[in-house]
């Protein structure tokens, strides 16, 4: 979400969501809805947002006691985005949950104390942006070779492979032809 | 036929060899098989006695069977001491093990 | 072939770690010092990774000491029986090893040629690179490749394994399995058919009958 | 290494390395189970050995380029894995899909279900060691569905045939007819499983009571699927948040009660027979003509700038596309949630305290595909 | 030079050697033996026999020496199938398939799992006593000893006489049913005495193991 | 015992069936129209020369870009007394067919239908011994069709049976 | 001497056999070392453990079962070796030897009851 | 010192090494024979063809896979033990080919019919236990040593059982000469009379002989082949050789002594030829019997295996051990007999399914339909 969308206030249609109970349940903390195509979306400050998280979980009104996906979104400039996508089995809730990182701090909390299923998508998520989760109790890599985690694909600054070609002066205008 | 001096001697020879084991092995388990060579070689001669000498050359087999017979028990047994000795003192040696008291 | 030990030392670092004693995760960068941006193909970790597998193919020893004209024979009959049963090793990758399977299946059938997959390398003649072939995974083909006896034979089947297909863009994908290990046959497609596979290893049973000669395969 | 041999040293454990490349590991996969005398104290999986960087591709090809990549995270389940990717890009570019795509894509996703779970039986009787015969059974039905696909979408797995709006193009003429006769074949191979494993007093032996996992275990580990549904959690996107036209449709949600291995094969067994019930559903409801794609697409699709979380019911579970779009034709981020990886993470929780042999079928029983784990 | 030799293996030079070792050693006794036999110096069951004694020998000084343990429980096995032999040669055809299945079905696995269960199969090669010459004393006066008295003394004009195998089963159980039982009473004692042990062994070392952990 | 002799039963029940195997190199199963093996170049049998232009379009539109297109000034236009309304015309061509994911976009963009699937057997039966003759170039793209071999299905997008 | 002879003849074959299946295998092993092509790498002599190297030198902790199973095929063996004579012969002795044998087995079945009581055949 | 072989008058050694050669050649030939039909065989059951190209109807397929062995490097890792691996081979084939000794084949042609015949197979096979041990332990790979022990408890577990069984019917026959056996079955098979010792017996040769559903020691989906894995070329070979050869011969001593071997029950006085294909038609349908359990049971796990063996065989095997007696030392007819086997066999199958089928929890998974999603805002549609 870029800046001059986030400046606007919560929009009419967030009538038809649940921010009202995600408020009530996040009281106290400084939480900021917005509405996507389908789902709420909360952004919670990095410091609060495993608190949040954990309130979400235990709130007997929305019971968000499921992890669908943890992952994050590298905004060059405006650093990065820890996204939380979380699903309520008993009451069939779904909400979107994010925490901007600065890029000159990539830090943020381990979620797998709200939930066991944040283990191995935090590791996927460190070894792919960079971004150190405190207190994971397992920091080892996941899918990257052990010896090659110095780089971090998904980033937009890394760069792609280049393809041998074996075919071909390059694409262009030839000039022998008439 | 074969003369019986052949066997005796042979099981002499085996006997003596598994004393040899018995005494210059360390290992229990190793003892144990010299143990085995002894009582093979007792085995033959207990034969070699009935066939040849006894008359009716049935004793000598049974006794034989029940060497064998005998000889397998107690590998199961010493085996299964020698194994709770390992298990507690971490090593299958007799030397060591009566040095460590039980 | 000498494995460099920076080849052993990658491929042992594969070995299990107790979590506890897991080092501290790498990828924790301060961000202070700018992230390194390493032009793919170029890592430094990843040479002894692809230090290619030299084929040494070994000489028979009827080769040796028989004359020559007495060889024709045996090289015929060894390379009729090799080439009506070829074992590969069950070896799938990735989505080309479905289709591999599926040859082996009830409705193309490979034992028809006398083809059955064996469990080890240690039994099996041909093997199938049936997928994609990762950096990470790359190690472990080395080595099973070697571990096959000779005469062995490769199989690269389809785009993936033959020159990274769809994923070539991706640093972390090995450009084709022939980085690493000689290549007999290639399979284009993605995936190949199971006729396709089957017309690789009617390929590759001419290709034998071809190379009787050198008792290199 | 030499810490660790240290502590190898100390252990009377025997440490057993499975995978990558092990018969049963169904791709490469790799654990290493420390084994006391037959019995499994501790796993350690590793995965990412088929890990080729989709997400990362797919943010450098526009969407139509895209597809074809979705294909390959879910080489079991094309269809719907397709199905997620153009769900996302029709909800940010506001595309209305015609009716009679929607029931076409119904019926080959389920369809395509049929296919993969019996891809799953397969695998998982040769785990459990009979010997061939159920891969073979298997593949008799799959090829009867592959060469349905191939005539409907040209590609025997990777189809590329849902495109964002509608589907590439219409369905052969008499597409009704196969899909009934190959429903026919289906279901004397779903009978077929069900009188080979499921009552062999061999097979219940073995999976009964093995690697079970309680409900609220499967849900904080965020499994999905099939393998959660075992555990008696009746959760399925297809109910709970209808998508396509599953609201239109009655069909059951399998659960199980115990959460053990038999249970996991069994719902899906069952499922295969509320698959078989909803392709003939929507074969009746589905309209004979009318289009499949909206009237003038663009040349060259391009999304507004948005962000939208779709989860379709794939046959492994619940698989997510995550897609961020800044404008332009393609996707600024797209993250696969794959069900797959988090069923894989529970691994250790059921398995720790079975046999080998049970290790092996538990690891069999959640049907992983390798590259939507590693992607 | 060694791979141009034609041996049955891949090949190195512990097979190569140890294999021409070993019918460089077996070769004249063989030699020798069998122009005996085809001088008619010996019978037949002689040459047999003397082939036999010469693998129970060298089993039992393999087993007696070797230092790697589970060689020398397979050079057992080779011993004790030589002393089948011999009782198959003293024309008891029934202890001799005894002595095979008892021993070699039966005690030779006890040993082998005896010898996985301790870690002597991981660091096979064992260390003897000290006290060797000692024993290699001993052995051999005794030995000797014995050799002596066998050649010493006159054992009458020797017969042989076999049993019948079914008069052999009836004299069991006519005269020894008593002994039979006793043997059955002490293979349940024995039975009883290793559970208790490796019960006890088994908890001891998940005590080891708790304190470790 | 019941559900293993059920088992043994079912087993030997497919014992009676018949082999459902496809004979492969003795027989060839007819392959359905749609059927994508790999992208061929189409010949335009009435003026003598390919449909191609070398628009680039379908080179762009690769997603692992295995083509290579270089197009010249048709010969043939009419403006240089030819019979063709094309002005510009393909002059080389490759397709690393060992690339090529078979998506079909490139069929799908070409704005000329100068390209399409090879839905015949040849397109599959061809597995080399070097991976540069997988490099496909001009005549080998054109010569299938120009030698009428291919029943050609260009499929437009979106479009219906009726 | 006849029997001696007549026994001697009977098993004479058993001898030859081994040597014959020596003879067999060992030719076999000539046969392929003449055949097959040799080539010293040095990785394909490495232990196969699914594409890695291997973690150590295979341990073998073997389960206390797997000992207490010999113990009991030992005993039950030597059981066997006795039932063998008793089959040909207790028919002729009568009921006494028939009985004796029913104690003989009803002993060790006591056997195998208290190591069934005592979980030994249980694995866990 | 003569015997005759075909009516002419030899030397014993020659006479002896003549039938020894006979014997091997047949072997060789069976034992390919045998591949080739299995792999037929167990086509046909998954509705393929089977091996077809090579030579007419594939007959030469086991020919070429021979031929591709003897021309395949055998290696040996290099942490493995030399000696035990060098003669792992030898020591489990060596005991297999002993069992040809006591087989008859026709009326009057086998190699010799050792008084205790039953008793000398017994022990030749269980030699072979010590070779498993030795190819695992020599191996120093993890698969193997596991398929091993494995292999080692499983064969120590199983002979039991074989053994009782046979003694069973020795005890009832009153011989354990194959011959003498044989030649009591002329009108009835034992079979009649002993059908829960043939079953038994039949369930411990499938253990002995490491088929599904007891082939833990070298199943591929867990142990990657057992104690062969790191075997490779003509050495593997012999593996399968050997494993093939106790398939023939386990076959044969079951038809010998269950199913009467190469008698006719009505009628006799045959020719050898018709001799020789009825052992082959008894033999061949244990084979495929074995063949056809194999491709269609799941495989146990070794506690299950173990337990099995311990808990429901061998406590059958004795009883029917002391039931034979008890009917023989009281005169009782042959029906008592008949009777007893097929209650056994009753009681067999029942404790089986029990034994091996005891769910540990309650089992099942029920059909329970949901209650429709509620209409929320959130949830897409
Ligand atoms: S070639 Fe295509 S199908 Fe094969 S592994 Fe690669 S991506 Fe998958
Ligand atoms: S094939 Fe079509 S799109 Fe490609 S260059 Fe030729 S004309 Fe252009
Ligand atoms: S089919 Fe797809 S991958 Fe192949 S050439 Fe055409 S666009 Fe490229």
């Amino acid at each position: 979400m870029t800046s001059d969308q986030t400046e606007t206030a919560p929009a009419p249609d967030l009538s038809s969501t649940i921010w009202s109970e995600v408020d009530r349940a996040l009281a106290g903390i400084t939480a900021r809805p917005e509405k996507a195509v389908l789902d709420l979306v909360v952004y919670i400050p990095r410091d609060e947002v495993i608190e949040g998280l954990r309130r979400l979980k235990k709130d007997e009104g929305l019971a968000f006691d499921y992890l669908r996906s943890l992952t994050a979104v590298d905004l060059e400039e405006e650093g990065m985005e820890v996204v939380y996508h979380l699903y309520s089995t008993t009451k069939r809730l779904n909400v979107t949950v994010k925490a901007s990182l600065p890029n000159d701090d990539l830090t943020i909390d381990t979620a797998t104390t709200v939930w066991k299923a944040a283990n191995w998508l935090e590791r996927e998520t460190a070894e792919m942006f960079g971004i150190r989760f405190n207190g994971h109790p397992d920091p080892r890599t996941l899918l990257m070779p052990e010896d090659m985690t110095d780089t971090f694909p998904l980033r937009k600054s890394h760069p792609l492979a280049e393809i041998e070609v074996l075919q071909g002066e390059g694409m262009g205008y030839s000039e022998e032809g008439e | 036929m074969i003369p019986i001096e052949n066997f005796l001697v042979l099981s002499a020879l085996l006997f003596a060899i598994g004393f040899y084991g018995v005494l210059a092995r360390r290992s229990a388990i190793l003892i144990l098989m010299s143990v085995e060579l002894m009582l093979a070689a007792v085995a033959i001669n207990f034969i070699a006695f009935a066939t040849y000498l006894d008359a009716d050359a049935f004793s000598g087999l049974v006794f034989a069977l029940f060497v064998i017979t005998v000889a397998a028990a107690e590998v199961g047994l010493a085996l299964g001491i020698v194994l709770r000795l390992y298990r507690e003192r971490r090593t299958a040696n007799v030397d060591e093990a009566n040095r460590l008291k039980w | 072939m000498a494995v460099t030990p920076a080849e052993e030392a990658v491929a042992t670092t594969d070995a299990p770690e107790a979590p506890t004693t897991a080092p501290e995760i790498p990828s924790t960068v301060p961000a202070e010092e700018p992230i390194p941006v390493i032009i793919p193909g170029e890592h430094p970790n990843e040479a002894p990774r692809l230090v290619p597998v030299p084929h040494v193919p070994g000489k028979a020893l009827y080769k040796q000491i028989l004359p020559g004209v007495m060889q024709v024979p045996l090289d015929l009959v060894l390379a009729a029986s090799r080439k009506s049963s070829l074992w590969p090793m069950t070896f799938g990758l990735a989505c080309c090893a479905i289709e591999m399977i599926g040859t082996y299946m009830a409705h193309y059938d490979l034992d028809r040629f006398g083809i059955v997959p064996w469990p080890s390398p240690r039994q099996s003649d041909v093997m199938i690179v049936a997928g994609t072939v990762t950096k990470k995974m790359a190690p472990a083909v080395k080595l099973l490749y070697e571990q096959m006896p000779n005469p062995k034979w490769v199989i690269s089947m389809g785009a993936c394994a033959t020159n990274g297909g769809p994923y070539t863009r991706y640093d972390r994908v090995l450009q084709g399995v022939d980085k690493i290990i000689p290549v007999d046959v290639y399979v284009p497609g993605c995936p190949p058919r199971p006729e396709a596979l089957i017309d690789s290893f009617l390929a590759l049973q001419e290709k034998i009958m071809e190379e009787r000669k050198s008792t290199g395969r | 290494m030499v810490t660790e041999h240290a502590q190898e040293f100390e252990t009377q454990d025997l440490l057993l390395n499975v995978g990558p490349q092990h018969p049963s590991t169904h791709g490469v996969f790799r654990m290493v189970l420390s084994v006391d005398g037959e019995v499994v104290r501790d796993v350690v999986p590793y995965i990412g050995y088929l890990h080729r960087g989709a997400e990362k591709l797919c943010e450098t090809m526009d969407y139509r380029q895209g597809i074809g990549f979705m294909d390959r995270t879910e080489y079991l389940a094309a269809f719907n894995a397709e199905l997620s990717y153009v769900m996302a890009v029709e909800a940010l570019a506001e595309l209305e899909v015609p009716e009679r795509a929607q029931w076409i894509r119904m019926i080959l996703c389920e369809l395509n279900r049929l296919s993969s779970h019996f891809m799953f039986l397969g695998a998982f009787g040769i785990d459990v060691g009979v010997f061939a015969t159920p891969f073979i059974y298997a593949w008799r039905e799959r090829e009867e569905l592959i060469d349905l696909f191939e005539e409907v979408s040209g590609d025997r797995m990777m189809y590329a045939y849902f495109r964002p709006g509608g589907l590439a193009w219409d369905v052969p003429r008499n597409f009704k007819d196969r899909v009934r006769q190959v429903l026919k074949s289906a279901r004397q191979g779903v009978a077929d499983f069900n009188h080979l494993l499921t009552e062999n007093e061999i097979f219940l032996a073995r999976t009964r009571g093995v690697g079970a996992i309680s409900a609220a275990e499967a849900i904080e580990w965020g499994m999905s699927g099939p393998s959660i549904r075992a555990s008696g959690v009746p959760l399925d996107v297809r109910k709970d948040e209808p998508y396509l036209k599953y609201d239109q449709v009655d069909f059951d949600v399998i659960v199980g009660q115990n959460g053990d291995v038999y249970d996991r094969y069994y719902c899906r067994l069952m499922e295969m027979h509320e698959s078989i019930k909803i392709v003939e559903q929507c074969l009746d409801k589905m309209p004979d003509s009318g289009p499949i794609m909206p009237e003038k697409m663009p040349r060259m699709l391009r999304t507004a700038p948005g962000e939208v979380y779709i989860r379709t019911e794939a046959p492994r579970g619940e698989y997510g596309i995550y897609l961020v779009s800044k404008g332009g034709n393609r996707p600024y981020r797209l993250k696969v949630r794959s069900a797959c990886i988090s069923n894989l993470q529970a691994l250790k929780d059921m398995s720790v305290g079975q046999y080998v042999a049970d290790a092996i079928i538990v690891l069999g029983s959640i049907d992983i595909v390798l590259s939507e784990v590693d992607r | 030079m060694f791979d141009r030799l034609p041996l049955p293996s891949q090949f190195d030079r512990t097979i190569v050697a140890g294999g021409t070792v070993a019918v460089l050693v077996a070769a004249p006794v063989l030699v020798v033996l069998l122009a005996l036999l085809f001088a008619d110096e010996i019978s037949a069951p002689e040459f047999v026999f003397f082939v036999a004694a010469a693998v129970i020998m060298a089993g039992a000084l393999g087993a007696v020496l070797m230092p790697n343990v589970v060689h020398a429980a397979l050079s057992l096995v080779a011993t004790l199938l030589g002393v089948a032999g011999i009782y198959l040669l003293l024309l008891s055809e029934f202890i001799a398939l005894v002595q095979v299945l008892v021993y070699g079905g039966g005690v030779v696995i006890l040993l082998l799992f005896a010898l996985m269960l301790t870690n002597a199969a991981d660091d096979p090669v064992v260390s003897d006593g000290t006290q060797k010459p000692f024993a290699l004393i001993v052995a051999a006066i005794m030995g000797s000893l014995f050799v002596a008295v066998m050649l010493d003394a006159q054992w009458g004009n020797p017969s042989a006489t076999v049993v019948p195998f079914s008069e052999f089963g009836a004299r069991i159980f006519r005269d020894f049913s008593v002994p039979v039982i006793v043997v059955a009473i002490l293979l349940d004692i024995a039975l009883t005495g290793a559970f208790v042990n490796a019960r006890r062994a088994e908890e001891t070392t998940d005590q080891v193991e708790e304190a470790a952990a | 015992m019941k559900g293993i002799a059920r088992s043994m039963l079912t087993t030997l029940s497919t014992f009676a069936r018949k082999p459902v195997t496809r004979n492969y190199p003795d027989f060839h199963r007819p392959l359905p129209k749609t059927d994508r093996a790999f992208p061929l170049l189409l010949w335009d049998q009435e003026i003598d020369e390919p449909f191609c232009t070398g628009c680039h379009a379908c080179e762009r539109a690769c997603p692992v870009e295995c083509m290579t297109v270089l197009m010249k000034d048709n010969p043939n236009h009419k403006s240089v007394g030819g019979n063709s309304s094309r002005r510009k015309i393909i002059d080389k061509f490759w397709i690393d067919y060992a690339r090529c994911m078979r998506c079909n976009i490139c069929v799908e963009v070409c704005n000329f239908d100068a390209i399409s699937m090879n839905n015949t057997w040849t397109g599959h039966e061809t597995s080399v011994y070097d991976r540069q003759d997988l490099v496909m170039d001009l005549q080998q793209l054109l010569s299938q069709s120009r030698a009428g071999q291919i029943q050609e299905w260009v499929p437009v997008i979106g479009q219906t049976n009726d | 001497m006849a029997q001696a002879d007549a026994l001697y003849v009977q098993y004479l074959p058993v001898l030859l056999a081994a040597i014959v299946g020596f003879i067999l295998v060992f030719t076999a092993l000539i046969g392929s070392r003449l055949l097959a092509p040799f080539s010293e790498e040095r990785e394909k002599a490495t232990t196969y453990e699914c594409g890695m190297l291997p973690l150590r030198r295979a341990s073998t902790n073997v389960g206390m079962r797997f000992y207490l199973y010999a113990i009991l095929f030992v005993v039950f063996d030597v059981e066997a070796v006795f039932i063998f004579p008793w089959a040909l012969s207790f028919v002729g002795i009568g009921q006494f030897a028939y009985w004796s044998m029913v104690v003989f087995i009803g002993i060790l079945g006591l056997g195998l009851g208290y190591a069934w009581k005592k979980g030994a055949l249980q694995w866990r | 010192m003569t015997a005759d072989l075909f009516g002419l008058e030899l030397n014993v050694w020659a006479d002896a090494a003549i039938r020894l050669v006979l014997i091997v050649t047949l072997m060789t030939v069976v034992v390919m024979g045998l591949i080739y039909l299995e792999r037929k065989i167990i086509a046909r059951f998954n509705q393929r063809i089977g091996p077809q190209r090579t030579g007419p109807f594939g007959l030469l397929q086991s020919v070429a896979d021979a031929l591709k062995l003897v021309g395949k490097e055998d290696l040996r890792p290099r942490s493995a033990d030399a000696w035990t691996f060098e003669l792992g081979p030898y020591f489990i084939f060596i005991p297999v080919f002993l069992g040809f000794v006591i087989v008859p084949f026709v009326a009057d042609w086998h190699i010799r019919l050792l008084d205790l015949g039953l008793l000398y197979f017994i022990a030749a096979s269980s030699l072979s236990i010590i070779g498993w041990v030795m190819a695992g332990w020599g191996s120093d790979n993890r698969y193997a040593m596991i398929g091993a022990l494995r292999a080692a408890a499983q064969g120590i577990s199983y002979e039991l059982p074989l053994v009782l069984a046979l003694v069973a019917v020795g005890i009832y026959a009153g011989t354990f000469n194959l011959g003498e056996m044989i030649a009591q079955q002329d009108v009835v098979p034992f079979i009649v009379w002993q059908p829960m010792a043939a079953l038994i017996f039949f369930i411990a040769a499938l253990a002995e002989l490491n088929r599904t559903p007891f082939d833990i020691p070298v199943g591929e989906s867990e142990v990657v082949g057992g104690p062969f894995v790191e075997y490779s070329g003509i050495r593997w070979s012999m593996f399968f050789l050997a494993e093939y050869a106790a398939l023939f011969i386990m076959s044969l001593v079951f038809s010998a002594v269950f199913l009467g071997g190469f008698l006719w029950p009505f009628g006799d006085d045959l020719g050898r030829l018709f001799q020789a294909a009825l052992t082959t038609a008894k033999a061949g349908l244990f084979f495929f019997v074995v063949v056809w359990i194999r491709i269609s049971v799941p495989r146990l796990r070794i506690d299950q295996l173990m337990s099995y063996s311990w808990k429901v065989l061998l406590p059958l095997a004795l009883v029917q051990v002391l039931v034979n007696g008890l009917v023989l030392v009281n005169g009782w007819s042959e029906v008592i007999l008949l009777a007893f086997g097929l209650v056994g066999v009753a009681v067999l199958a029942t404790v089986t399914g029990r034994a091996v089928a005891a769910p540990r929890i309650r089992p099942g998974a029920a059909r329970r339909p949901l209650a429709p999603a509620p209409a929320h805002g959130e949830a897409a549609s």
